[in-house]
């Protein structure tokens, strides 16, 4: 295994240090691990918290600021972080409006976050957990753990940011993290596997001539391993499986062409270009994008497609001002 | 029953067997159950004191795992041995039956939580039997029933390899998860082990 | 290989492609392989033109926009570009008062700059080519091809793109890009090699436990190579080469942790902590930043560090409002 | 002398060793000399036609280069061809000393524009003592000064690979670039194989 990393043990503080040096907008406690909105808590707004398994970068601690997260909390290498830690999260951006949580579907986020939000409230906050639920790969059903959360977190994160920034309550913000949630289909596609520095090996081996389809965002497997493919047979796989659970027809999309961490951008700009043609053969247009590593799984080459049917309010949700390390517009 | 003596050993036999518990979770989930699970235990091991009651061992050891693990496992087994710890009370000494009532507590508690049934993959494949059997030996004696929830266990986390996952990360490769063993049973393997080597040597 | 491609011939263009897509600030032309800010020329604007081999993205076509370059020619991967193409940038966003060439210091770009400097001139447009070269790996010597261009010509771009934006004069322009490349250094290292994909495997072969020191952003192996080190001892490394050619100590300094590609952010944080305790243990703080993929060289892991000495009007320039897809603030 | 074999010949050669001549460049340059050539030189056969004078099929290749290849070998490449062309000029018969005419003014315009002296480890390293070579063996006939050329450069571009690089991509590896032979020398000899080809045909 060959990472810039110093002791395996401490590479999530190390790079929590990092942060905490390098952005001064930011408040990062090493101890307690979170990473807050240096302004927080503001009185009466309502406060947006998220976390997860560390490896994700710049999900989550990249995306609090402005407009966006109050704080993330972040876990050991895609590992859930703990209730204490979602607890101080959640108090520090607490001002009395209430704090939603944004969870990715995985056992162990909802358990934590499920047990942090209990002991929330015996703080006397309200706490509304949104869960994430995006990726398509999964099979659903009301017998397993569901789908896993992947790409749409970055457009809930921001939808509903921009919401809770400008004075939305409660309700409205938490309601406004669901809809694009159920508006939003994500499908993931690996060419290497990635390694958690504390495994020290690669999570799955994958041959020469190999890919992984429809993968999760933590090292898993996928689906379905097939022959390589070119770009343009990748992003027909992810779209045809995104359209074939919520048909894009007809719709206005925001579209992410998201690294998995390993990949350079000159080849996740081929992959846009052939989502482009691909939506626009299937009669729908794409009127915001990002191209990008914005929720990656350490230094996994491949790239996911996340796809959110818009509407004119999500539009101008999206287009508010974003300040934060990992997303940045209008100010 | 000391239960002092079965959390230490219990964070021993992990700590020894991380590697191949992360192997066995990066097969089919995401190649972090030993580190958690002895992130966690390392953690309560060191909470712990040989003076503590014997329930409040059981609970101080849940409250760590919870606080230090993450993961699913985290919450999951903290809820096992909190529920554990609080059936047992103020009791200063435990016997077979009142282990029993607390091992079917935490079981419970896993279930609750996590809301997975026998043959959904999970750690439940081994505690769920290991429960069953040890109640059902506890009248021959903690070190006779612990042994026989050992082997329940055992055999509950073979068991799990020919299985489909219908929850846990591993639900999400779907038919691919067939012919791997859960990497959660095969800790609670451990733990069952950890409570057999200190009823027999007590 | 594997590589999210379609044919290894068009990677560039499908990459362009996509920029032409995502991205409705700029216009791209897949003719004269161009990318323009669309609302170029500005009459009276001194025009700021880069380019140089693909590979490196966002460097440079992520970079064209407000208050950067008005123009980049992206060669083959790590191919300069060609003389026809740069003539073209430079006409499309010539208005008038002169264009400057930022040029990193590699054989074929000066020379494929140059001729397309004598070929402006014949239609008129003053051309000032302003060459960098801050890789402090590299020996300077007037009898060798000097040193390479490498992270500080993001600084570069972006400093001189905003005093072009605010009015500067073609003289100024230049005279502030290479006051940048004067003060600035930089060194990389690389934990893994990159694969060109017309070359179809890796450009060099390293061992599990050895790294690349001063490696370029080619492709091309570095200085030395030695075994693993920690990422203390790498930045170690880095910043004492940086140190002694340009001594820091007393010194208010902007920091580039550039990942290469294909080393996760969390890494790249994790050195930016060490670079921190590194640069205040020398006397020197930092008080402007980048942490993240800015000049890459394909999915090579690794990580180049650049430092600049500033000036309260370095400053200044660097924190005036960008907008462009790799770099954007204040707009 | 045929010129328009000649290009035509270079090309099919170049296209041939791509490959090779890439590796080379990989080992102490940016691995893409063998791209870089074929791409230009494709673009230059291409660009070519049989009726065109000599002098101006050895411009349009030149110009060709530098417009397609990009990297330091088009414009390096192309201004030899150029300049080559402008020696021959308009007329239809290239003999043996009008074509040494050419070869000269080829490595003067490569030396102007990079630099380079011999011992420099690059492309010079074949072209000069090829240029010599041929100059000096002219009276005795195209063929047989080409053919005494080509044996140069590829001596010229053997004895490249104990040297120290002092120009191009391979001086930034100092003593390292030691032990490998220059691409661009490589292909050089590419250069006066296709010559001593065309030359001894016709
Ligand atoms: N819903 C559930 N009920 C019971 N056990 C579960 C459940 N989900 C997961 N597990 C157990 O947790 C184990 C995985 O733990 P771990 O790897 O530490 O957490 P994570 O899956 O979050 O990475 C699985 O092998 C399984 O035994
Ligand atoms: N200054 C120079 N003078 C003469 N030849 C040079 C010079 N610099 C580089 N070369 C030649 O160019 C070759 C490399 O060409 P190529 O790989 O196509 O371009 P690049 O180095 O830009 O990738 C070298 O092997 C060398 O022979
Ligand atoms: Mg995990
Ligand atoms: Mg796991
Ligand atoms: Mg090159
Ligand atoms: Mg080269």
């Amino acid at each position: 295994m060959k990472k810039l990393i110093d002791a395996v043990d401490d590479v999530v503080l190390d790079a929590m240090r990092g942060m905490a040096a390098a952005h001064p907008s930011l408040r990062v406690d090493l101890e307690q691990r979170v990473i807050v909105r240096s302004d927080a808590p503001r009185t009466g707004k309502v406060g947006l918290v998220s976390g997860g398994g560390s490896g994700h970068e710049p999900l989550h601690g990249g995306f609090v600021g402005y407009g966006m997260l109050d704080a993330a909390c972040p876990g050991e290498v895609f590992t859930s972080p703990v209730p204490d830690q979602i607890l101080a999260a959640t108090t520090a951006v607490s001002g009395g409006a209430g704090v939603v949580h944004i969870v990715k579907n995985y056992t162990g986020d909802v358990l934590n976050f499920q047990m942090a939000a209990e002991l929330a409230e015996d703080e006397d906050i309200e706490v509304v957990p949104v869960v994430i639920d995006d990726d398509v790969a999964v099979q659903d059903s009301t017998f397993t753990a569901g789908r896993r959360g992947t790409g749409a977190t970055v457009f809930a994160e921001k939808i509903a940011g921009a919401l809770a920034e400008s004075g939305g309550a409660l309700a409205d913000v938490a309601g406004v993290a669901k809809e694009v949630n159920e508006r939003s289909r994500s499908f993931g596609v690996a060419l290497t596997a990635c390694t958690v520095p504390a495994a020290g090996r690669p999570t799955f081996d994958l041959g020469e001539d190999e890919i992984e389809l429809g993968i999760g965002i933590h090292g898993e497997p996928g689906r379905e391993r097939v022959g390589l493919r070119t770009a343009i047979e990748i992003v027909d796989a992810a779209l045809s499986a995104i359209d074939e659970d919520m048909p894009l027809s007809g719709s206005e999309v925001l579209v992410m062409v998201n690294g998995m961490g390993g990949t350079p951008l000159m080849e996740l700009y081929g992959a846009y270009a052939a989502a482009e043609k691909w939506l626009a053969g299937h009669g729908a247009t794409i009127s915001r994008r990002l191209v990008g590593n914005y929720v990656t799984s350490l230094e996994m080459a491949g790239c996911m497609i996340s796809v959110c049917r818009l509407t004119p309010r999500l539009t101008e949700l999206w287009d508010a001002p974003v300040e934060t390390p990992g997303l940045r517009w209008g100010r | 029953m000391d239960t002092y003596a079965w959390m230490v050993r219990f964070a021993e036999l992990v700590s020894a067997d991380a590697e191949r518990l992360t192997r066995l979770d990066s097969a089919i989930g995401d190649g972090d159950h030993g580190s958690n699970l002895d992130r966690g235990m390392r953690a309560a091991a060191e909470a712990l004191s040989a003076d503590l009651p014997p329930g409040k061992v059981l609970m101080t050891a849940g409250r760590t795992l919870v606080s230090k693990t993450g993961g699913a496992s985290g919450p999951l087994y903290g809820t096992a041995l909190r529920r554990a710890g609080k059936a047992l009370g103020d009791a200063s000494e435990v016997g077979a039956v009142e282990l029993g009532a607390a091992l079917r507590a935490a079981l419970e508690g896993v279930q609750e939580l996590g809301k997975a049934e026998e043959g959904d993959k999970t750690m439940v494949d081994a505690l769920a039997p290991a429960v069953t059997a040890y109640e059902a030996a506890a009248g021959e004696g903690l070190a006779a029933a612990a042994r026989a929830a050992l082997d329940a266990a055992e055999k509950g986390a073979e068991a799990t390899v020919p299985l489909q996952a219908r929850k846990g990360r591993a639900s999400y490769l779907g038919p691919r998860s067939v012919g791997h063993q859960d990497p959660g049973a095969a800790s609670t393997v451990l733990l069952f082990r950890a409570l057999a080597e200190t009823a027999a040597s007590s």
